[in-house]
């Protein structure tokens, strides 16, 4: 069917390709360590839980190394386009490497992954895997690669919320995410080979070129760019494709929870920004005529449905994970609000959003597994009383629940003000969607302080008293995250710079 | 292009081929055979005694373990198929490229050996009941 | 594509025949390998099989029939047309008529890439190797249709057990047959025979012009054992366990095409490993100084006549290994394919890699 | 110097972290000395403050800080955001006439506190820690000159005082803290996405950068046409104006919004209850004076009529709620509603005098709630129940206290000679004056003689007659024939003991000075205050345009 | 002749199809309870957009359809190892594969 290559072509592509692997140094040594992790697990046997996480956590660390040195690097596309070494990615490789570090730290202090019968390698190894991933998800400019990347991260990610096969609850999320995932990836899929179909291209910069020369069928391309947010919406945890996330958060293993719920969000969000803004036709022609729809309409919708009814729903949750859950989903929405402004400072904006995100949330969840690790479960009912003997976990989760809602002075104040100024900056053509954001910010509030209130203002059921006793590793992170969360808010500047740095790169693509 | 659609237009004659082999072979045998259909001669063989409930009885999940081990495997020799005919052109980094990609697999192989995901019978009570089935003399042949 | 010219002139010559839209040239070159197969089973397959491993038991095998009962097979289908056809009640209808008629399409679309000689093959497909190894995967569902199908607990587990057998040696095998497509840079069966091709005979065969072939020649032939659910083999249809595995509850046309496809497939594997490591059509004899017995021995016809004896030759050391070696436990049949053959069928990978890298 | 006494509470409060929970006196007294430290440099500030610049607003052309004093001023934040300039955050402190009666008041009420906190036992360490953080956003808010250190102070206090209703607070706290922490939310999340859309509509005149700066916001002539604050953009103003007021009215707290105060007084403990009444409900006010009407002046003289109408429906409604309460602490809760209502009132007035009697009067409900709250909390302590039927004939038996309570009292219901008398004129003067709120004025009068009404008529019931015979206390006579009551549970001096003495007669003192010589305040804020009526009037708004 | 009638086969046809199946696809996630089936329908809409990478990769040149489809396979394969490895794992536990009866956590 096809012409085999000259060898003068194959050889000039195996120049590109070694060319192009300078550029991919991170994520080749994060593959390496992946697979020395599970080596390392195969040679050492039952007993090397501590060496395993260590050999994780140095190994991620090592990895800001490669990552530092890109920082210098012209910013070039490689692999045939496929791939971009770019200032955009190089932020969110730092945020991946960081939740991966988060995300072993959760895993050591949580009991139920301690009891877990068999090894833990996989599960680093795993971790790593969705690490790479998410890193190739934030860099790829190509729609094959995006797909791969994304499968990676899913793939990984469903055997991770597996991970306790005796306990069915992670049985039964495992298989929902499953589900739910393989038909958004499906349709993502799908989605791609129209687009495929109308361009002939698969890299989003030529898929832009192509489509603005050449015009395109706007029903194709609605029924194309629906069936992508489909998948992508799945990543982000949005709604109308959150079905997944709540019973899937609450089922997995409490560290995996976290990591999805930072991580894979965050991966979610770094690719559909670079697709839409990059390979998809925009603009704000739709209030010029009502009736052309177009993503960003979409967007719109899908950004003030996530934010109520993840707000909503969150109201009557009885437990903390499936809280959280709930909440996640909301903060999709906020987060889809920086998107929706369609300029650099909503951009801007979202990454500032993500990287409190990720402070404020893993905290969250540290300070759960910690409490889960004693009492044994995340019902929010048997947080009563906890506030008195646990202080600093108390005041620091507190502290966390605070960023989530969206208060001074923490970092998830200037998450929540960078996005609201993004929106206000663009006059009142969004204030109504600021509007849902406020309200349902107010809301929030309620749920979230259900957890101090249990924690502080509730006598404990059981006769129970003292202080309960945590480790000094786990004081140790549970505290300087808190004082991160704090610091930041009142010092968000270095931060908020990096992240404009980093999304200049979308300037010219940006109205 | 056209000569590889005949090649497989050749391939699309021998399926039409066979099953009219087939199908005919059927009608013929039903042309010349008796039919003197009666309850015992058509009810399910078991050593000439009377089924003992259905033939639904759970599988060691061993071979579900292989069916996943194969899947992995036998679409990363795909891979290989295609390679093989141009690595020679393709000079030592492809090889080495490949050699990568086999490496992975290698490890994938000795992680299930490892982890004894290859060994038939595991020291594990994971041998399956079967409630249908009288009890097997011999526990390590399973299946 | 580059075929030489002087390959495939008569199936070509044929294929381009046709009457009106019919293409019955197409046709008649697809009927060759069908009646080939079926001559070929009721010859070699069935009285050979009983006189070779009677001879092998030292007794006559049947007598009674025919001159040393060679007409013997020729009853035998007859008595199988007339045999009343018994579908048990509670099969699957159409899972089991339909099993033995998949298993027989897959056996013989593998014919369709099977040269037979150096001027006729169904289609010369530039994947042919791939096409081959592929197709023939299409009896799995076959077997799994025909032991789901009868409902029968028997017949269940023979298939289970085939299928889980023959997935298994899949990967050895392919990745034996990946070292000859290395070796010959190409996927087509032809090309692969070329390669071969020469004036010293059976020294240009793989298996000879390297230190290294025999490693996937071994696997490929022990896997395709297995595929074939020959002995040792044999524990998907073990008589003494399983009655007879997924066929257990057919009777009649449907067991005779059961059959069929079984003896296809081996004379398959048999070719196939024929052409992968041992030249294909080409002749054994090489041409030593002026008396030039390769040239002699080479042709269209000559061809033909190679390539079926070297697959009866792997056909009778089938038969012969059946009655020579037990059969394999389960477990046993496992470990060998995954802690022996894959291993080593890798390790054959790279050394073959390695050394077409170096010549 | 305003740093220090911003930040003075919260090193407290890192020392308080260091101190093992069980050294509880060591605690209070780290807590009383950065309070006495407040104090002091608020008597400081107090000496060295101006009263003849005015503040408010920088003149036109003169220096960007205007004319407010001990300015601290350091850029804090500076983000670059393209297109919209650099985002410029900066610490911004000063104080004028608005707030440095505020600041006075604050330190005033955070020693009283402190004070009264003393009898606290239930986790020392974890409440004066949240006090300490209490008192710093309090008197934050009161000199940040910068939206946004505004805001996070704002918010700031939202937590502390939660958790200090919710967990030292009565046996109803978990509802009341929540509500409390709802409502204000509500009111203030709003303030976040004006203060974002003036942000965009204000650039400071000197950089020509967008800015934060209320100094800068306060000046018309900074707002930039065409944006979404901007002075063209009516709509968009009017639904600002409306969102801060409500923000800002539900603190004070006005009519509609009021439900949470009276719950959130009822569960608080007493020093929480001081805290809220004498400082909090302030805020909302301040807030007012400081934010919502310089910013928005046009709105502002156009809703003049709305705002006294709803003052005057404080002032009644919370009378006539007051006159049906049974609980002692309820009845004062709701007096301050109807307090707030004078504020109110004033600031609708839109004149000098009015605005003069409204400062004027947050100041002295400041002072004369936390007395009420605290003598209400004397009672409690002693009987831990304030149903005002359960007692009867206080007087006798506990004289100091009574006295007290007269004194206070009179001056809640505004007796000339205390404090409350001469603000409440002011009030009225204003209102009176101006034909928009003359009308209402004349209704609002009635809230007095409610308000005269209540108090009596308590007083009466408690502290004149006879014990009642539920009375919550037991009669006994001794040998001498004297009679003497005694709590159930109560061991220590009936009468008022010495903590509590210190904490009144300071109190008793200012009011009853600041009744007869009102001038050390008002001096500190005439000038201010005449500014800001400068600055709302439609004259001076149309020399701006 | 038969080579002329399958050249005439044009690109709406592979369309079609891809639109059956993959209409076939979404039938069976959303109707089926069986997690099996669930993901065999997710196999047909694999499958359906293979069909359209391969069409468009035929019809507009190129070889990045046929790049993806092979990547998709491979996908497709992975995607249905692990998922078979929860499936068996559900099974073990609940002793159904019904998607809906695995329902242990409430909203």
């Amino acid at each position: 069917m096809f012409e085999m290559p000259s060898g003068a072509e194959i050889q000039s592509i195996i120049s590109i390709l070694k060319g192009g692997a300078g550029y991919f140094v991170p994520e080749i040594y994060l593959s390496a360590l992946f697979m020395v992790l599970i080596l390392l697990d195969l040679i050492t046997g039952k007993k090397n839980r501590g060496l395993l996480a260590t050999a994780t956590i140095a190994g991620l660390l090592g990895s800001v190394y490669f990552i530092f040195k890109q920082q210098t690097m012209p910013e070039v596309q490689f692999f045939f386009g496929m791939y971009a070494l770019d200032r955009f990615g190089i932020f969110f490789k730092y945020f991946f490497v960081v939740s991966g570090v988060l995300a072993v730290l959760t895993t050591v202090i949580d009991e139920q992954l301690k009891k877990h019968e068999s090894g833990m390698g996989e599960y680093y190894a795993l971790l790593v895997a969705m690490v790479v991933g998410m890193m190739m998800m934030a860099s790829s400019t190509d729609l094959l690669m995006m797909f791969l990347s994304m499968e990676l991260v899913s793939l990984s990610a469903y055997a991770l919320t597996g991970y306790l096969k005796r306990e069915p609850r992670s049985s039964e999320a495992a298989l929902k995410y499953l589900v739910y995932g393989a038909v958004s990836s499906g349709m993502l899929l799908y989605g791609f080979s129209l687009l495929y179909g109308m361009t002939a291209e698969t890299n989003l910069t030529r898929i832009s070129m192509v489509l603005a020369a050449h015009g395109y069928d706007p029903l194709a391309m609605i029924l194309a760019v629906l069936l992508i947010m489909a998948g992508l919406g799945y990543k982000m945890g949005a709604v109308p494709f959150h079905f997944w996330s709540p019973d899937v958060y609450e089922g997995a293993p409490t560290p995996v929870t976290a990591y999805l719920s930072v991580a894979s969000k965050a991966a979610g969000f770094a690719m559909l920004m670079r697709f839409f803004f990059v390979a998809v036709p925009h603009g704000f022609d739709m209030y010029v005529s009502p009736l052309h729809i177009d993503w960003l309409s979409i967007l719109i919708l899908v950004s003030a449905a996530s934010m109520i009814y993840g707000n909503v729903v969150a109201i009557w949750q009885k437990n903390v994970k499936r809280l959280l859950a709930y909440s996640s989903i909301a903060h999709a929405g906020y987060l889809l609000l920086g998107i929706i402004t369609m300029d650099q400072l909503g951009t801007q904006a979202v990454l500032v959003y993500l990287a409190a995100y990720l402070l404020m949330n893993y905290g969250a969840f540290y300070v759960v597994i910690l409490i889960a690790n004693h009492t044994g479960s995340e019902n929010l009912d048997d947080y009563k009383g906890l506030g008195k003997r646990m202080p600093l976990l108390g005041a620091a989760l507190t502290v966390f629940l605070i960023s989530l809602v969206g208060l001074p002075p923490t970092f998830g104040f200037i998450g929540k003000l960078m996005i609201f100024s993004a929106l206000l900056a663009k006059g009142s053509l969004f204030m109504w969607l600021a509007l849902i954001g406020i309200l349902t910010s107010v809301i929030s509030l309620y749920y979230y302080m259900l957890i101090p209130l249990n924690m502080y203002l509730r006598e404990s059921n059981t006769p129970e008293e003292g202080v309960i006793a945590t480790g000094m590793g786990a004081k140790i992170v549970t505290a300087s995250l808190m004082i991160l969360t704090l610091w930041f808010g009142l010092f968000f500047q270095p931060i908020a710079n990096y992240a404009r740095y980093s999304t200049s790169i979308f300037g010219a693509f940006l109205n | 292009m056209d000569q590889t659609l005949s090649g497989f237009g050749t391939v699309f004659v021998f399926l039409v081929l066979g099953i009219v082999f087939v199908v005919g072979g059927y009608l013929t045998a039903r042309m010349l055979r008796p039919s003197r259909p009666n309850p015992e001669k058509n009810s399910t063989y078991e050593c000439g005694e009377h089924a003992v409930g259905s033939a639904w009885v759970k599988f060691n999940i061993r071979f579900y373990v292989v069916a996943l081990i194969f899947i992995i495997f036998d679409v990363e020799v795909v891979f290989l198929y295609p390679w093989a005919t141009v690595f020679k052109q393709l000079g030592a980094f492809a090889l080495v490229e490949v050699l990568i990609f086999v490496g992975i697999l290698v490890l994938g192989l000795v992680y299930a050996w490892v982890k004894g995901d290859l060994d038939w019978v595991r020291p594990t009570p994971n041998i399956p009941k079967m409630p249908e089935m009288p009890v097997r003399r011999s526990g390590k042949a399973n299946g | 594509m580059s075929s030489s010219p002087s390959l495939n002139t008569w199936s070509d010559a044929l294929s381009g025949f046709s009457i009106g839209w019919f293409p019955l040239g197409l046709v008649i070159v697809a009927a060759i390998p069908l009646v080939f197969i079926a001559l070929y089973a009721l010859t070699y397959g069935v009285y050979g099989e009983r006189k070779i491993s009677a001879f092998m038991q030292d007794r006559l095998g049947p007598m009674e029939v025919g001159f040393w009962g060679l007409l013997q097979t020729l009853a035998d289908i007859l008595k199988l047309l007339q045999k009343e056809d018994i579908v048990p009640t509670v099969a699957d209808k159409f899972l089991f008529v339909i099993g033995p008629g998949i298993l027989f399409v897959g056996s013989f679309l593998a014919f369709a890439v099977l040269p037979f000689g150096p001027a006729f093959i169904g289609a010369d497909l530039n994947v042919g190797l791939f096409y081959a190894v592929g197709i023939v995967a299409i009896e799995v569902v076959g077997i799994l249709a025909a032991g789901w199908g009868s409902n029968n607990k028997w017949a269940l587990y023979g298939a289970v057990r085939s299928v889980a057998q023959i997935v298994s040696y899949e990967i050895p095998a392919s990745i034996a047959l990946l070292c000859a497509a290395m070796l010959a840079g190409t996927l087509s069966m032809q090309q692969i025979i070329l390669m071969q091709a020469g004036p010293n005979g059976f020294l240009h065969w793989f298996l000879f012009t390297n230190p290294i072939a025999w490693l996937p020649f071994l696997i490929y032939f022990i896997s395709s054992l297995a595929e074939t659910n020959r002995a040792p083999f044999d524990i998907p249809e073990a008589e003494s366990e399983l009655v007879a595995g997924y066929f257990t509850e057919y009777s009649g046309m449907k067991f005779a095409v059961i059959f069929l496809a079984e003896y296809g497939s081996m004379f398959m594997v048999s070719a196939i490993i024929s052409i992968a490591f041992l030249g294909g059509w080409t002749s054994p004899l090489p041409n030593i100084g002026g008396l030039e017995l390769n040239t002699m021995t080479s042709g269209p016809v000559w061809g033909a006549f190679w390539i079926i004896m070297k697959g009866f030759f792997f056909i009778f050391v089938q038969m012969w290994l059946r009655w020579t070696l037990p059969r394999l436990r389960v477990d046993q049949l496992m470990y060998l394919c995954w802690k022996v053959l894959t291993p080593f069928s890798l390790v054959s990978f790279v050394l073959t890699a390695i050394w077409v890298i170096n010549h | 110097m305003l740093s220090f006494i911003v930040f003075l509470p919260i090193i407290a409060g890192l020392v308080i972290l260091a101190v093992p929970s069980s050294q509880k006196q060591i605690i209070r007294i780290v807590s009383l000395l950065a309070a006495l430290g407040q104090g002091v440099l608020a008597v400081l500030i107090w000496r060295h403050y101006d009263p003849t610049m005015a503040g408010i607003v920088a003149a036109p052309g003169g220096s960007p800080v205007g004319s407010f004093q001990m300015i601290e001023r350091i850029p804090w934040i500076s983000l670059d955001l393209g297109s919209f300039g650099p985002l410029n955050i900066e610490y911004f402190l000063g104080v004028d006439g608005l707030s440095i009666t505020m600041v006075l008041l604050t330190a005033l009420i955070s020693i009283i506190g402190v004070l009264s906190s003393w009898p606290i036992q239930k986790q020392v360490k974890g409440y004066f820690i949240l006090y300490n953080l209490l008192s710093t956003a309090m008197m934050g808010c009161f000199v940040a000159l910068d939206f946004f250190l505004f805001y996070v102070f704002w918010e700031l206090m939202l937590l502390p005082m939660y958790f200090l209703i919710g967990i030292w607070g009565g046996p109803n706290r978990e509802y009341a803290a929540i509500k409390f922490f709802l409502y204000t939310l509500f009111g203030s999340v709003f303030m976040l996405l004006v203060m974002i859309g003036l942000y965009f509509s204000v650039t400071d005149p000197l950089t020509g950068h967008h800015t934060f700066s209320l100094v800068a916001m306060a000046d018309q002539a900074n707002y930039i046409k065409g944006t979404i604050l901007g002075p063209d953009s009516v709509t968009w103003r009017y639904v600002a104006f409306i969102v801060l007021f409500v923000g800002f009215a539900i603190k004070v707290p006005m009519f509609p919004f009021h439900t949470w105060l009276p719950d959130a007084h009822v569960e608080a403990p007493t020093p929480i209850s001081v805290i809220l009444a004498g400082v909090l409900l302030k805020l909302g006010t301040y807030g007012m004076m400081r934010i919502n009407f310089p910013l928005f002046p046009e709105v502002y003289q156009a809703g003049l009529y709305v705002i006294g109408v709803f003052g005057a429906i404080n002032i009644i409604y919370g009378a006539f709620c007051a006159l049906a309460q049974q609980d002692l602490k309820k009845m004062v809760a709701y007096s301050s509603i109807s307090h707030m209502g004078y504020v109110l009132l004033g600031l609708a007035a839109a004149n000098t005098e009015g605005m003069i009697g409204a400062l004027y009067q947050m100041f002295n409900h400041g002072t004369i709630t936390a007395m009420l709250f605290l003598l209400v909390g004397v009672i409690y302590d002693r009987a831990h129940a304030r149903q005002i039927d359960k007692f009867g004939g206080l007087a006798t038996y506990m004289p100091v206290y009574t006295g007290f309570v007269i004194v206070a009292w009179f001056a809640s219901l505004g007796l000339p000679g205390l404090s409350g008398f001469i603000s409440e004129a002011l009030v009225f003067v204003g209102a009176f004056s101006a034909p928009v709120t003359r009308p209402i004025a004349m209704v609002s009068v009635l809230g007095i003689v409610f308000g005269a009404a209540y108090l009596l008529w308590s007083l009466q019931r408690m502290f004149l007659g006879k014990r009642k015979p539920d009375a919550l206390y037991d009669l006994e006579v001794d040998v001498d024939g004297h009679e003497h009551i005694h709590f159930h549970d109560w061991k220590g001096k009936l009468d008022l003991d010495a903590r509590e003495l210190t904490m009144l007669v300071p109190l008793v003192i200012i009011v009853i000075a600041l009744g007869i010589y009102p001038m050390p305040v008002m001096g500190l804020i005439t000038t201010s205050v005449n500014k800001l009526v400068q600055v709302l009037t439609p004259v001076a708004m149309s020399a701006v345009h | 002749m038969l080579t002329q009638q399958l050249l005439s086969i044009g690109v709406n046809h592979f369309l079609t199809i891809s639109v059956i199946l993959f209409g076939l696809g979404m039938f069976a996630v959303m109707t089926r309870k069986n997690a099996i089936v669930i993901l065999m329908g997710v196999e047909l809409i694999l499958n359906a957009a293979n069909i359209n990478f391969l069409t468009f990769s035929k019809y507009n040149g190129g070889m990045e359809g046929v790049m993806f489809s092979l990547f998709v396979i491979v996908l497709a394969a992975a995607e249905a190892a692990i998922a078979l490895a929860i499936v068996i794992n559900i099974f073990k536990t609940f002793k159904t594969v019904d998607v809906s009866s695995v329902d242990t956590m409430k909203e």
